[in-house]
């Protein structure tokens, strides 16, 4: 049964999901609306058809609860796939994830192999509670493992080796990634957890960036290219433990960073990677380091006022720009939307 | 009264059935939840509580707030994000809010606002009010630990709150069969957490008007907490205008043999209303609606540069 | 059996009076809550379970633990942060763990122990095993929505849950009464919840284990999830070792009418066990403590330079 | 009614609330054990007496549905002033706190002045999940105002300008800061929220801290004194918002910044503190800055473990030595500890 090469990052995380579960008999997935007619925006698509209800299941509207019952049939041997249609929803979890996922293995030396996959909303009115991106707070909790693909390979190759990871991996899927088309490899071929890709070379500037933010880097890179000015884009993947080898290494080599987040500027990883930065490659950096994220501000609701709200390519631009001290921007360069602001195209009509 | 309760029943289904014809306009860009089939409950317990009583309610609030009083105008520019919705805007379809109508706030995480109304409910007590606080869930909501959480602290310190469960079979796509033990039984659940119940048929709006205005007095007698489960079903899909039933979620037959029962046909039957009379209510109430909707439409967007303001009450310089 | 019951019941006695005699030595640097008072569901439901059967706990765990076969040696050394303890010092007396023993794991956090006992519960039906989970839990812990959330699930999936609720009527120093409704009976409320439930005398070993063996058995013959409630006492302070009762939080005389109902005279005396037998025991038992206080003084503390060891199962190269 | 000038933390706290509850009835004190005779370490002693049940009350144990009712009773014109005994049981209730408590003034326009006190344990065995220092996750959060106070009479007038503010603050008292000795005003002396305290003058070095950490870097100040080293010290009392002002205004005289945390380094506020630096005072900078926190790990229960894992003064004088290209640490003045390592001083012998 093969398919075309290039396909969307839904259907990559649903092609991960069947390859795991016919692999191995102890993956579990469950949560809201697996088995719906939806499927989890279709990533969960057949899988209960295929690996029958025992293994794959609906589940009450029990957030914290269940992580705890995926917790224990994680350590009974099970490798649990959860998934919530929003990260916010997740905030009922967290002392099941923090109080025993997180520190079950340091204390009683016993693996949690469980995955929980978390979709971040944005745009249509998500507003302040089905839209928020704490992958900041992940990564500060010791004994997870937080995982943030940008693209369609990545998203089923990361999920592979979430899944197939031993500890508990906080997998975090950005809505609008889930619309990306790529080349996706057939078959089970798996990205390693813990290792950032550079998706452009350059000597510019450093740009880190994870999940949705490396999709608007890419149209700045681009557009920068056109003028000459190449930056070197590194694509986090993991966000905890995060790979600083390789940050590091660009940053002595470029002189300049400017890290992005999809969360709170307050607090965020991207925040993490300027100080990291400036502590341990003082002596590279030639200028100030910077950071685009988005505001600390609840997301409201309104079509009229998130227009602003989220910073993307043309920011991004800009902040480079100042930070070389450029006298024109390329902006003309950056893609043409056509679609309004809170979309991520012009066929997608809401409401969810 | 009763004329009331159809005409508050009518005004809600008019209201969600313009929402749902405008929706694929695309201009009200939010998630919207709509509750036709199941608006006895909320005219029913609109009517039965008094301008001091408060109420609380979640993502599927259109109703509970236009029965509690809402302004239909603010509500409807909040669905379109305009800065003269009931939250500026900000909040959308599952944040609504009317204070002057005791209508507090709806929110959009499962369950979260239940113990929220119970701490209102505590400050009525507190101040020796004699209001109560009205807290609207779904079935999906009694799922919950906050429910049980919530419903185990109104028992104890006998709190005046009603809780109003509506329950509609389902969780989004979720049958109650996947979530919750055959045997289940909410009211005996409730009742199991010190908090008296009673089950009622949720289309039969007349019989809700009675139950929600006993358990009112009851609980305004210092009562204490009651709970009552409406039995009722959502017609459209659980999140936008249409109706989904092609999806195969629900048995066939189902959503027809619920539509027989809609409690609208049968209040105006047992009310006897006339065709005339009904056909006055609705010109009447299209009317607010169509003026509703326009000047939704013709409301500017809130300003761009107020994004930032009032995240907190009070700021601190720095 | 009955002889082992009596045996079990004193070995924990005895494990933690000597614990209580040494905490003031300040050796043990970790908060400890003991369970003299309360030893017959322990060691009855630890008699009633196979080695097959898994078990979980709380903060007041080293009798479940010892019930259910762990380690006394490794269980007196991770009290004492040494490294050869059950966790190698790194959980201490709130985190003890013996997989071979079936113990899986007692956590700190009221009520977060439960619902990881039901996904156990989980996989042992989705492997075909005939093995149950038993889960540990105290009044208090059935106020924490957890509770009710895993309950709820294992009445559903009818799983092999055996929930015992060791209802000693207080949570640190708050009685029953500022945290549940006075009609608060926690029996009707599991069945409420779709749970068979039943009440027993948690200070009658004969019948706690009579209980234990039924629902043990009525659970693997896939009745679905139990939970029993032992009606207990807990003789000490909340957490520490000294008596507590000058502090006034019990009334007076509740103390000394529980300690009149000791399992362990009433179940020595029910057996007609003579007291040679009785000598005989708490000698081999004493020796038994003795040696695994001695050997846990003696053992050293973990080496320093692992502590950041094993933070992942799976480090990532970085 | 007059005592010592000289008080306990605990006992400043218990001043405050008294006094906030005779001025204000609507003040609400609840929470596990506050009408015990532990009294929340002794912080409740007295309220209910005074105050009356229907005021002052303990509660289920029930975090998450405890705290959805301390919001709803706040916005019904009520001042909760909720307590937990640990911060790591509060894990429970994060939708309410974020979900509802943060966004609510931005969604509704509806004031939440609610107070929630966070004990963090340390020492004596708390171990993994009695003894996490989270501030970094609720400064990440919008909508939250995040306190620490690092002595008694911060303690004091934090906390009642805490109760009397109309946002939701989080309350965060280390429980070693109890036991904290000092000159606390009695009467409603407030301490304004969102300012920080510079408590030691200096030009060497700006150190940035909060909490505990004010204590140890005291010492560590007091010793560099000695070899004439003297340090900026900023007890930043308001972790969310932070007071900038004066972190930048002493950094660009210093030019150099050691900013330390009670909380695991990744992703701590001590980090956000090095990266606003780094962007925002970049030409000040003389070297590289630097951050103490704790180690990215759960903090494991055994004596023998802990011995290294809280960096103090020791380790502050040691940074502040690399940073200054220091021959010699004046390691020999920092006060010589005469208890355990795991206990605030002789006088404590456990359990909790
Ligand atoms: C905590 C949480 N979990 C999941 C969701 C997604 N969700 C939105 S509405 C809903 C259905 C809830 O069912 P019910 O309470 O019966 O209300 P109904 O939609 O039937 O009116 C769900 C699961 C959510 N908003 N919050
Ligand atoms: C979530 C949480 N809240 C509060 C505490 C503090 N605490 C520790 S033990 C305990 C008492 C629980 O009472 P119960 O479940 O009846 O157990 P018992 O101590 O009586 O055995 C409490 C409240 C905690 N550990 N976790
Ligand atoms: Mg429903
Ligand atoms: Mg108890």
């Amino acid at each position: 049964m093969s398919r075309d090469s290039t396909i969307h990052a839904a259907q990559a995380i649903n092609e991960a999901l069947h390859l795991a579960m016919a692999q191995d008999e102890r993956v579990l997935k469950f949560g809201l609306g697996v088995d719906d007619p939806k499927a989890i925006f279709n990533t969960t698509a057949g899988l209960q058809q295929r690996f029958g209800p025992a293994r794959v299941f609906d589940t009450p509207t029990s957030e914290n609860g269940m992580t705890g019952i995926a917790i224990g049939a994680a350590l009974a041997g099970m490798r649990p796939v959860m998934c919530h249609q929003r990260l916010d929803f997740f905030l009922l979890a967290m002392d099941q994830l923090v109080n025993n996922a997180a520190k079950w293995h340091y204390t009683f030396g016993r693996a949690v192999p469980l995955t929980i996959r978390l979709i971040m909303g944005r745009g249509w009115g998500q507003g302040p509670t089905h839209s928020q991106n704490l992958q900041a707070w992940f990564a500060h909790v010791p004994g997870l493992k937080v995982v943030m693909p940008s693209n369609a390979a990545d998203a089923k190759g990361l999920l592979l080796s979430s899944i197939f990871d031993d500890d508990p991996v906080v997998f975090l899927e950005h809505r609008w990634l889930h619309f990306a088309q790529g080349e996706v490899p057939e078959g089970d071929v798996r990205v390693p957890l813990g290792r950032a890709a550079v998706r452009q070379s350059g000597d510019a500037v450093t740009i880190v960036a994870a999940s949705y933010m490396v999709v608007e880097a890419l149209h700045a890179c681009r557009a920068l290219e056109q003028i000459g000015i190449h930056c070197e884009l590194i694509d986090l993947r993991t966000v905890k433990p995060i790979d600083w080898d390789t940050v590091f290494a660009s940053v002595r080599r470029t002189g300049r960073l400017l890290a992005l987040d999809t969360g709170a500027a307050t607090g965020s990883i991207a925040g993490e990677i300027v100080a990291r930065v400036g502590m341990d490659c003082w002596g590279a950096l030639k200028a100030a380091p910077a950071r685009l994220a988005l505001p600390d501000c609840p997301e409201p609701t309104s079509y009229g006022l998130t227009r602003q709200f989220y910073p993307g390519a043309e920011e991004i631009v800009q902040c480079i720009g100042k930070m070389l001290g450029l006298s024109r921007l390329p902006l003309e360069f950056l893609p043409q939307r056509h679609s309004h602001h809170d979309v991520p195209g012009v066929w997608f009509s809401g409401p969810f | 009264m009763k004329t009331a309760l159809y005409r508050a029943m009518l005004r809600i289904r008019m209201v969600e059935e313009e929402i749902a014809r405008r929706y694929p306009e695309q201009q009200m860009r939010c998630p919207v939840h709509l509750s036709i089939g199941q608006e006895a409950p909320a005219a029913a317990f609109g009517l039965a509580l008094s301008a001091d009583d408060r109420a609380m309610s979640t993502h599927r609030s259109h109703a509970h707030y236009l029965g509690k009083g809402g302004d239909l105008e603010k509500m409807i520019a909040e669905l379109y994000g305009k800065s003269t919705g009931c939250c500026g805007g900000r909040g959308g379809s599952m944040h609504l809010s009317d204070e002057r109508a005791g209508f507090l706030a709806s929110t959009a995480i499962v369950g979260n606002s239940i113990p929220v109304g119970v701490g209102v409910a505590l400050a009525q007590q507190l101040r020796g009010e004699s209001a109560l606080t009205c807290v609207f869930l779904g079935d999906g909501a009694t799922e919950e630990g906050a429910f049980y959480e919530a419903a185990n602290f109104a028992a104890l310190r006998h709190l005046p709150v009603l809780f109003v469960c509506e329950n509609n079979l389902y969780s989004v796509y979720s049958p109650l069969s996947k979530r919750q033990p055959a045997e289940r039984d909410l009211c005996t659940l409730a009742r199991a957490l010190g908090v008296p119940a009673e089950q009622v048929d949720g289309n039969d709006a007349q019989a809700v008007l009675a139950v929600a205005q006993r358990a009112a007095a009851e609980i305004r007698a210092g009562g204490g907490p009651r709970f009552i489960e409406c039995m009722t079903y959502r017609w459209r899909e659980h999140c936008g205008p249409h109706f989904d039933d092609d999806l195969g979620y629900r048995p066939t037959g189902e959503l027809a043999a619920w539509q027989d029962r809609d409690p609208l046909p049968r209040l105006a039957a047992e009310l006897a209303l006339t065709d005339t009379d009904r056909q006055a209510m609705i010109a009447e109430i299209g009317a607010e609606i169509d003026r509703a909707f326009e000047l939704a439409l013709a409301a500017p967007y809130p300003d761009e540069s107020t994004v930032f303001d009032a995240i907190y009450r009070t700021e601190l310089s720095s």
